[in-house]
Formats: structure tokens, C-alpha cells, sequence
């Protein structure tokens, strides 16, 4: 099986079901000729020409107000927002607008549309290109959130996002464009949306996460098992709409749960996870149900220094698992 | 939907249909879309004082642009983004009284919304009317998303959207615009300037005369019209239709119009405008002077007149008792369709079959 | 003392902070000759004049830009935004500009201003005037977010928050404008932010709520404790900082917890509520933590049949009480 | 801070410098900031291929036109909310070279933010010069208040603000315009266009050929200059403060200059720009044209160059040498200054003495 880049993935899915649709279009700032800032749209503009790959003025709210009409009128179109960081100016379009016009319209419309944006931190981005925006859409019903964590579901989610008929927000940590590779098929397989993955099955601790932080559960997982602690990973990989049923299981099991987010910590997306289990798995839990997040600060700083202390890390988990194992 | 284009004999056209390319047909049919319009609005109204229905927001003094400016698009084919003022481009554009009724009573057969939206939100999906939401603006750019889809499908279609001179100052209007003449997208941007956004004038909402001299900041041709001539508005439209289908890109039309009501059931407009100035934009209406003008062209004859007028009465009367006669929404469905085939496709009570069109026509 | 309705309390503060303190501008749409559209600012103008009571044009995202403008050059705006609901064209303004110039200059720049907006369900305003916002700004370090629920608080409150160094949103539930009164006496009395209300002592159930659903919660506590279930009803009042140990010495002592919000469940206010209490309080729970709050749907709807199943009420809350009480 | 208000003997006036007004010392001291721009904007990308810094956003092609504009300006009253890439827009209004190259480092004493945000974000508040965010455009509205706040306070104050034409095409600058116009606001929107925005050109970009030919939908003037013409730049400017501190209300700028940098250290701009077209940019570079003008206007001496070149190598070798020298920020302080209060007032390290002033003016 070829082995590919996070971003390969990404920028070959886009080419390959671009070939698969012509109604599917991609567009935002810099998407042609530049091929995108990070250079995931490299050779589609060569590919697929002016029409259907449109590099758009710098106006966010146009980008996703436009995608929206675009969606009505047959197109699917594939949006890019150049930085997660710079989503807000088209909040309105998005919460407004494409979340809420097939509720509306009593499914009199709908938007199959995909907005595509690199988030995160720890690239040395400070506050306005590293954040974590999640939270501020998985609370939206009308809206379905992604995160993957490795280039195979980068590409099946992605492919599940695109052919969704309801607008998908599909986050890509900007981290791990190129620091990560994986397997990843020629096949046209899926993802399905709103499938966790147990991605290091345990049976004392439950780490729930995804994105970056999947990948730095893992590392924490393999740190505290050589203390003898067994950890199990749970990637959600869709945030809305949420694999509850996944989640509580592997609480159920394990009696501990752990999550991870790399957003502020205060009303960040963990919060609802923390909510449900404390809920639904009560009479299961041998500990609190915990969380490691990213301080309250309204961005991450940019020195090193406060960069490295903003960001959760493998061992800031690990720090964590061994005191709710503990517990 | 221009009558010459359906007809096989030679239809009457007196001068002022000829002047603007028409027959006296299309003239009678839209004079009666005003005073359609005008009637169910009214009586809206008498059914909010009444207490049956708690909202109502009119778009009286709107409704000669309104039907003007709608009708050289073609129904069923171009798209048109309202707003909560449309009740005039909706009828134009295909909605029927029923369509418009239901909305305003919340049932579970209001073709817009399932009852879910305020009255005044309208959409149709069957006539590319765009569903309405309150954020103003907004359509500005699925209306031009729309034309961007129509460009690269290459469909023919035009879009259009209308707003209020307030809501032109929204960020999005400037996105749009600007996105719109870089592409030569098939866009028509409607202002209805009213003079007033709730309380607050025109000369306080916007820096310049007219909404129309913000087009050629953006390239594109800015024309104002007085939208108590319904045939200006016509021809107005009808030109910006024809350069959208060119591929000559976009239009801005701005209709100097009045509002004859207050903002909405809500409001109470005599705290901010004085009994003259109200008084004054009386004259500013278009269904009088239309029907002035069509009497006078001697189109609108006396037999005409009372055909339409019980035409409408009918109309109205119908949209009445049906719309009081059809059944809340289920809460059982309220869940329903916040994604894609959560309870199946389409609406969750299927409009019963005479709603969708005109009752008669 | 003088007793006064919800929006009169909020009206007569302004008017008295304006006399008190000239840097005190009041913008927004409509606040000027009709006083807005709730009559919240009414007479101002005619008091203060063109200048400190200003009619926007209709741009949300210019009122609160410029009142952030505005703040850094010596004024204190207070700015209406119309209904919550038209709040998101200005959200880039308030969470990327607003809430971190203070922390990006380094204390080289602070924003004192307030954004007042009526919110919540139940008046017959549909998916666009009947939204509940707060949980996307309560997530966001360097805002603080108040929601009153009495003339007393609202006044209180609405002091402490002009007069706050740093950018306040203060939402008003809108039923409660003319439906709610109370005693507010005239002195010049603050309520700091931060700090929450025990406003129903008890002992069994802690139910934890804010805004017009700290009245609902009161009723249903007033109706269980017919059936001899005691209920200790916390009022939040502030909800960005959150008393936390206000919160967690109730649910201490009762050892359950019900939080409720009028907002769509998932990933609203009342999870990091949730998620605080079910680790800090873990060792002291005698039931799950468990939440009312609004269906997942994008927004309330417009119909009065659909409107009621949308609103969570009285009985509702009275039910989950009972409820958690059994467990 | 134009030299004659300060001076009390007759100052020695070239024919050049009293075309514009000005003496011959304020065209030096302009093109000494120039040129200190461009120095120490190529000590940054230096310092980045060294491995010393991680990014740089660079002025280079733009300095003339910010040298020019900034120069009526009255430092430490009038207000700028500037962009990335003003760095001599902030030198020309105060902030030292120090002050420029700490925010490279990130330092504790980096006055634009300690070392919180990325270089190229800078801001002082002794200056009056708003904090540099990301998202673009968002400063213009804050330009537009503190022009409000100098009305209703009555202090004579004018603000000013600047971004690329990409930029200007955000909702946020038609919304600000709009206001500022109604309000007739002492507010100056300078637009730099260098003809891209990162990889997207222009005509991509604004649908009119000038970002200016926008200032007409507003109702306020909108003047195109070459920015290779400093002195033209200045007297735009120069109008431009003297309409607004009369009353008269904003006036937009546009300023066409170039790009001679990449977007930033992150982008290779050879991937869309061609080797003729970057070729034929570097004729439109203001730095040997100002000197070459002042040469010409014999104001500019080889003695007064040898000085200021002098003065400017001591600086950049000054500036480095202190941004090298000083120390990160503690992560323990880290999380004050979220709000007000949170760890004391003012920035936890303070900036040392000389660093907030030039280093040998
Ligand atoms: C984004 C947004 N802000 C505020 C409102 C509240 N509002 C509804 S209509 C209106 C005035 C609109 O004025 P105008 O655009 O001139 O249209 P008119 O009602 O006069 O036809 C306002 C402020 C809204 N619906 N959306
Ligand atoms: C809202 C927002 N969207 C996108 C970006 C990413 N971005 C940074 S600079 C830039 C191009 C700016 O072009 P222009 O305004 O012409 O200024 P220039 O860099 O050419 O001076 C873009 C797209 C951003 N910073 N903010
Ligand atoms: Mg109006
Ligand atoms: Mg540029």
C-alpha cells in the first residue's frame, strides 16, 4: 500500500474526486496558480483550469456565502479557508446561513459544501495562526465537524465530505501536513462520517482525541505502558456529529476517561465529551473524568518559550493518564 | 414569461406597452400582481389586528418595483434571492396567495418553512425563490454563488437579489460586488431604497445620495429608478437581465420606493417620521399611479378593472380560509431536517397539491 | 425600594452611568430617536444628544469595530447589537480583535467596552430572533460574559461592566424585559462580575442555571419542594469567569447537579459546567451530572407548537429534579 | 514633525522642498527613514537565512510611499493602525529600530507585544500605534473609532490606517467607509497596492482598476499616487490630514507601489510572478529614486549621505546586537494580561529605557 503524506492525501483526494464529480469546484485564496499556501491544491488550477478552481479575492465571508449559492445551484463546492484563524469574518455564513437553511426550509434547500482549513498549533504561528477553532461549530446543529488524524482518513473523511450533502468542516493540523505519513490505498474507499476509531485498544485508562493530540495520545499511551499502565486511545476523528456510542464503551470499560484538546480548555469541545461521559457513564467511573487542554489565553504566544508552554504535549498526557491511573 | 412569448396571434399593444417592448396583456397581468400583492398584504394586517396572526411585515409601497423589476426574469429557470419585503417578487415569480398566507399563519403546509420560520421568510424551492433569513445581507452572496454555478454550468440562468438600502451596508454587499464584476457573473443586485432602515434615515445609513453610486467603485453600471414607475423598473430590469445573459456581468438597481407602513407590526413609525412626511410618500405610491397610467393608456378598462379586482378578492378570500384551515406543524417532526434524510426527503407535510400554484389563474 | 421591570433597570442604569462618567457612548442600531427596538435606550438621545447616543448604520461588525477603536482612544461605548442573533457578522471583530489586543500588546492596550444584546426563545421569534449565543464567547479567553436574570443584578451587573477595563457582552433574555420585576434601589451599588447567586438554599439537588431559565429553575424548585425534594437553585449571573467555587461548594453539599440552558445541548455553556463539576467534584457525587437543556436543531422555531417543544420549562426542569433526586 | 515647526532660523529651502512645503532638512530626515527601513528590512532577511529569526514579512518596495504618507502625521497625537508590512510606517512615527528588531526575536522587551505575536505585528502605545493583528482589514474600523473618539473628545486628532489592496476588498472596509463618511470622521484609509495579494494579482482581486475608484461610492475623495514619488505621497497625505482636522471628513490614498520581496519568508513568489515581470519591478523601487532626486536637487551631499549611511549602519548593528542580547519571555508570565489587572499593569519586562526611543537621533 503507497505510503503518503497527510497532505498528499489531501491534495490527491481533491484531484481524484474532482475527476470522479465535475460539479465539484475548489476555491479560496491562493488555491490556483500557488496551489494554496500549504500547496494542497498544488496542480489542480494546472489540472482543472480557471472555472473550477478559482483563486477568490481575500474576503472570507464572500468565499463561504458564494460556496453556499454555488451549492444550490448543483455545484459542490470545496472552499479553503487559508488559516483556520481567519474563519471568523465568514461565522455568519456559516451559522447563519449554511447550517441552518435546510432546517429552514423545511429541506426545501441544502448545502453540500466543504470547507477545508489547517489549525493548530506548535509551527511557531502565534495567536492568529495556530488556533484551535472547533468549539465554535460542533455546537452548531446543521453542521458536521472533522478532524483526522492520519492520511487514511484524511482521505476517506475527506471523500465522505465532499459527496455529504449538508456542509462539512474538515480541520487539518497544520503540524502534521508533512510530519506525517501513513498507508493509505488507491482504492475509493470511505470513512464514514461520525465513526470514532480505537486506535490503541487498553483496558485502564480511556484517552479520548483527535487530531494532533491523537497522535501525542498514542506517544503518551506507549510512554505510561512501559509503567505497566494500559491505556486506551480513542481518535474521534468526527466531532459532529459525535460516536457517543464508541466513546461510552470504552469508558464503560476502562472506568477512567481522559480528554485531550489542544484548544483552550474553558468551553472547548472536550467539555461536551467531559459532559456526556460524566452523564452516561457514571455508574461506570472509577475517577473523575479529566481534562488536558491548552491554558486560558486568548491565543498561542509566539516565542518558543510560551509556545512550548501553551502546547498539550505527549508528556503533559502522560503527566495526566499516571494521576487518573493513579486515582 | 413576457406574454409575447407564449402567444400565437398578434396580442393588443398600445403605445406605452410598446414603448417598453410589451403587450398590454403582460401590462394588465402586472398591475394585478401589484394590487394582488397590495390586497394580501393589506390583509394581513386586518388578520394581525384581528389577533390571528401575531406578525406582519409589509411590503407595502414595494410592490410596483417589486413586480417591475421581476418580471423579464424567467420563472422557473432564473433565481431570485428576497427578502422579507418580496411578497410582490414572490407572487411575480410564482408563489401562490396560499404560499404567502400559509407563511403568515405558521402551518405545517407553508411551502417556505414548514411553519419554522417567522412570515415573511419566504422560499420555494420550485421556483428558485432562495429561503429568506433574517441576518440581512446575506443572499447578497448565494445569489451570486448561484450565478457563479449558472456561469460554470453554463445554464443561461441569472440571478438576482433584493435588500433594503440599510442592509446594502453590510460587509457582504462589498465581497459580493467586488467578486461578482471580477467574474462578469449573470448577477442583478435590486436595492428597494425605502429611505429608511426601522428608525434610522437613509442620509444616516448611507454616505451618498444613492445606494447606486457605490456601482462604479465596483465597475459595474449603477441606475436609479423611480419605483412608483412600475415600467421604468421594467426596463430597467429587463437591460440588466440582458447584459447578465451576455455575459456582460453585473447590474446594480436601486428603486427609490417608500414604505407605507411602519417597519413592521412592531413598530411604531410616527416616533421618528412626522405626519407631513407621511402624508407625502402617500403620493409615492405605485398602485395608484400605475393604474393611472394603464387607465390612462385606456389598457386598464372599467371591465378589466372589476375583473381583477374579483379576481383578487377571490384570491385573497381563498388564501384566507385555507391557510385558517391547515394544521400546525407535528412536534414530532421538529427534529427533522437538520441534516439530509433525517425523516426521509422533502417537507415533512407535502403542500396539498392547489397551494403550489395560483388558485386562479 | 422602588420596583422596577427588567429592561427599565437596564435603561435607568444607562442613563445614570452616562451622567456619571462623559466617556460613555451608546451606539447601535435604532438606539437613538425610537430608543430601540426594545426601548432599552429610550431617551437617551434626547438627553445626550447626537454625539453620545449614536444610530448606526445597519453593520455589526462597524459597531463593534469602532467601538473597539473607540475604547482604545479614550471612550467607554456601550454598544447594542439588535438581537443576539445578528451578533456573528461581528464576531471576527469581538473574538479575534476584541478579546486579545489586551493580550498580543501586552498590556499595551485594553478595550473597555460593553456589548448589550437582547437574547433567548419564547417570544415567537423563530431561528433569528430567539438565539441563546453565549457559549461561543464564553469559550474565548479575555472576554467576560454576564447574563442577569433580575432588575437588581441587570443594573448591578450593567455597572460593573461599563466600568470593567476589558470587553463585557451582556445578554439580555428578552421575555424577561417587561415580564420580570423586582426591587432595585437607587444608590449607586455594584455586582461584581464573577461572582454567582445562591438565590433557592436546599439541600438534595443543585440545579445551576442563568438568565431567564434561573427563573424557571426557581418554579420548578418551588414545585418539587411540594413533593418534598429540596433544591438549591445557583444563579450564575456571570458566566466568563465562572464562580466555580460557588458552584462546586453546592454540588458538594448536595452531591447532584443539574444544569440547565436554553441553548442547544451539545457543546453549549452548561458542558464546561458539567465537565468542572464532574472532576472537581467526583468525589462527592451521589448521581451523574446531568443537564436540561434545548433540542439539537439550528435554532428555534417559529411556530407555536414547535416553539413550546423547543423551550425548556418550568415542568420540564421540575421533571429532572425529580428525576436526579431518585437516582 | 515636520522640521519648519520646529526650527527657529530661516532652515535652507531647495526649490524641491518648497514645492511640497517642506525645508530641505525634513526631505533628508524622510530619506533617511527610507533608507533605515530598507536596512534594517534586509538585516531581517539576512538574520532569517542565518537561522536567527524563523520569519520575516518584509516592506521592501513599499517604504517611499509609508515614509511619505506618515510624514504629516503628528507623532505622539495622531493615531495609525498600520499592517504587517509598515515597518517604516512605524519608524517614521516613533518606534525605534530596537523596537523593530526585538519584535523579530520575540523578546521579553519586544514593545509591539513581548514576544507574543509574530514579527511583523507591531504596536506601541506610546506612539499611537494600534496593535498589528493577523486577520486583515479589522484595523480599519478601529482607525475609524479612535477618529470617532478624537471627534466627541474634541482633540484634534486624525487617524489613519493602511493594508494592501487584497485586504481592502473585506467587508469590514466598506462598512468603516461608509461610517467614517457619514460621520465625516478625521480619518485617512491608505490603501499600498503592490499588484498582489501573496500569489493573487490584482486584476483577480479589486474588479476596478484603482482600490480609489471606490472613494466615490462613499462620497469622499480617492487620490492615486505613485509610490515611487515620495514627495507626491506626502503631499496626498498632507491633504488629506488637513481635510480631516478641518472637518471635511476621510479621504482614501491609494499608493501604487511594488512588492520586491516575496509574501514573506515562507512564499516563493517566482512560482507566479515571472523573471521579466520581477525584473521591471525593480525600476519601481522609491529608495534610488528619492536619493536620486534629492542628488539631483543637490539637498542630498555626498557628505550627508556618508553621515546618514553611517547613522543608519550604527542602528541596524545597534538594533541587532540589543535584539540579540535580550532574553525570552518567562512562561510564567504568560498567562497575565488577558484582562486588565491580571498580573499588575503594564507589560511584565519592561522595555529598557533607550529601546523605546532611536538609538542616536
Ligand atoms: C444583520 C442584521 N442586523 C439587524 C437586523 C434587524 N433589522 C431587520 S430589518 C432592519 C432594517 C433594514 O432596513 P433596510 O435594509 O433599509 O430595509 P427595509 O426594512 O427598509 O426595507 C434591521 C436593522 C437584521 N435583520 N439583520
Ligand atoms: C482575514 C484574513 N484572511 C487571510 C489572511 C492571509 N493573508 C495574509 S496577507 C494576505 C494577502 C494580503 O494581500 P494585500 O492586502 O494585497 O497586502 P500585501 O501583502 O500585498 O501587502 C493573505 C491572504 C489574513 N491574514 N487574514
Ligand atoms: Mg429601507
Ligand atoms: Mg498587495
Amino acid at each position: 500500500m503507497p505510503t503518503r503524506t497527510f497532505i498528499d492525501a489531501i491534495r490527491e483526494t481533491l484531484a481524484t474526486e474532482m475527476r470522479r464529480d465535475e460539479s465539484i469546484i475548489v476555491l479560496g485564496e491562493d488555491v490556483g496558480k500557488k496551489g494554496g499556501v500549504f500547496l494542497a491544491t498544488d496542480g489542480l488550477w494546472a489540472e482543472f483550469g480557471d472555472e473550477r478552481v478559482i483563486d477568490t479575492p481575500l474576503s472570507e465571508s464572500m468565499i463561504v456565502g458564494a460556496s453556499i449559492g454555488a451549492a444550490v445551484n448543483g455545484l459542490r463546492p470545496v472552499a479553503e479557508i487559508q488559516f483556520a484563524d481567519f474563519i471568523f469574518p465568514a461565522f455568519n455564513q456559516i451559522v447563519s446561513e449554511a447550517a441552518r437553511i435546510r432546517y429552514r426550509s423545511n429541506d426545501g434547500y441544502g448545502v453540500p459544501m466543504t470547507i477545508r482549513a489547517p489549525y493548530g498549533g506548535g509551527v511557531h504561528g502565534a495567536l492568529y495562526h495556530s488556533q484551535s477553532v472547533e468549539a465554535f461549530f460542533t455546537h452548531v446543529p446543521g453542521l458536521k465537524v472533522v478532524v483526522p488524524s492520519t492520511p487514511y482518513d484524511a482521505r476517506g473523511l475527506l471523500r465522505s465530505s465532499i459527496r455529504d450533502e449538508d456542509p462539512v468542516l474538515f480541520f487539518e493540523h497544520k503540524k502534521m501536513y508533512r510530519s506525517v505519513r501513513g498507508d493509505v490505498p488507491d482504492t475509493d474507499y470511505v470513512v464514514p462520517l461520525g465513526k470514532a476509531a480505537i486506535t490503541h485498544p487498553g483496558s485502564q485508562v480511556t484517552v479520548i482525541a483527535y487530531g494532533l493530540m491523537a497522535h501525542y495520545a498514542l506517544e503518551a499511551a506507549d510512554r505510561v505502558g512501559e509503567d505497566g499502565i494500559s491505556v486506551e486511545v480513542v481518535d474521534l476523528r468526527t466531532l459532529r456529529p459525535l460516536d457517543t456510542e464508541t466513546v461510552l464503551e470504552s469508558v464503560r470499560k476502562t472506568g477512567k476517561c481522559l480528554i485531550v484538546y489542544e484548544d483552550n480548555k474553558f468551553g472547548g469541545y472536550g467539555a461536551e465529551v467531559a459532559a456526556i461521559v460524566a452523564e452516561e457513564a457514571f455508574d461506570y467511573l472509577d475517577g473523575p473524568v479529566t481534562r488536558i487542554a491548552g491554558p486560558e489565553v486568548p491565543g498561542v504566544p509566539y516565542n518558543h518559550a510560551l509556545e512550548e508552554w501553551f502546547m498539550v504535549s505527549p508528556e503533559k498526557i502522560a503527566d495526566g493518564i499516571r494521576a487518573l491511573a493513579a486515582y | 414569461m413576457a406574454a409575447t412569448t407564449r402567444s400565437d396571434t398578434r396580442p393588443a399593444t398600445s403605445d406605452l406597452a410598446a414603448s417598453v417592448g410589451l403587450v398590454d396583456a403582460d401590462l394588465v397581468e402586472m398591475y394585478r400582481y401589484v394590487a394582488l400583492a397590495r390586497a394580501l398584504d393589506e390583509r394581513m394586517w386586518i388578520l394581525n389586528r384581528a389577533g390571528r396572526i401575531p406578525f406582519v411585515i409589509s411590503g407595502q409601497g414595494h410592490e410596483g418595483a417589486q413586480v417591475g423589476i421581476a418580471w423579464p426574469f424567467q420563472r422557473g429557470h432564473d433565481w431570485i434571492a428576497p427578502f422579507y419585503r418580496s411578497i410582490a417578487t414572490c407572487l411575480t415569480f410564482g408563489m401562490s396567495p396560499r404560499d404567502i398566507l400559509t407563511a403568515q399563519y405558521a402551518t405545517a403546509t407553508d411551502p417556505s418553512s414548514g411553519g419554522r420560520q417567522m412570515p415573511g421568510h419566504y422560499g420555494s424551492r420550485q421556483h428558485n425563490l432562495v429561503s429568506v433569513s433574517s441576518p440581512v445581507a446575506t443572499q447578497l452572496l448565494h445569489a451570486v454563488g448561484i450565478a457563479l454555478a449558472a456561469k460554470i454550468r453554463r445554464t443561461g440562468q441569472v440571478a438576482m437579489t433584493s435588500m433594503g438600502e440599510g442592509s446594502s451596508n453590510q460587509g457582504d454587499v462589498h465581497e459580493g460586488l467586488n467578486f461578482a464584476a471580477i467574474h462578469k457573473l449573470p448577477f442583478v443586485f435590486v436595492v428597494e431604497n425605502n429611505g429608511y432602515a426601522i428608525s434610522v434615515p437613509a442620509a444616516r445609513q448611507v454616505s451618498v445620495p444613492n445606494v447606486a453610486d457605490r456601482a462604479s467603485g465596483y465597475g459595474i453600471p449603477g441606475i436609479v429608478v423611480d419605483g412608483v414607475d412600475v415600467l421604468a423598473c421594467y426596463v430597467a430590469a429587463r437591460d440588466a437581465v440582458a447584459r447578465a445573459r451576455a455575459g456582460q456581468g453585473p447590474t446594480l438597481i436601486e428603486a427609490k420606493v417608500t414604505r407605507l407602513t411602519g417597519h413592521s407590526s412592531d413598530d411604531q413609525q410616527t416616533k421618528y417620521r412626522s405626519a407631513e412626511e407621511l402624508e407625502a410618500e402617500l403620493k409615492r405610491d405605485a398602485l395608484p399611479a400605475f393604474r393611472a397610467q394603464l387607465i390612462e393608456a385606456e389598457i386598464l378598462t372599467e371591465a378589466i378593472e372589476a375583473s381583477i379586482a374579483a379576481k383578487i378578492a377571490a384570491d385573497v378570500e381563498d388564501a384566507t380560509d385555507y391557510a385558517e384551515s391547515q394544521p400546525d406543524p407535528d412536534p414530532a417532526t421538529a427534529l427533522h431536517h437538520v441534516y439530509a434524510g433525517d425523516a426521509g426527503d422533502g417537507p415533512d407535510v407535502a403542500p396539498d397539491a392547489d397551494s403550489a400554484t395560483e388558485t386562479s389563474d
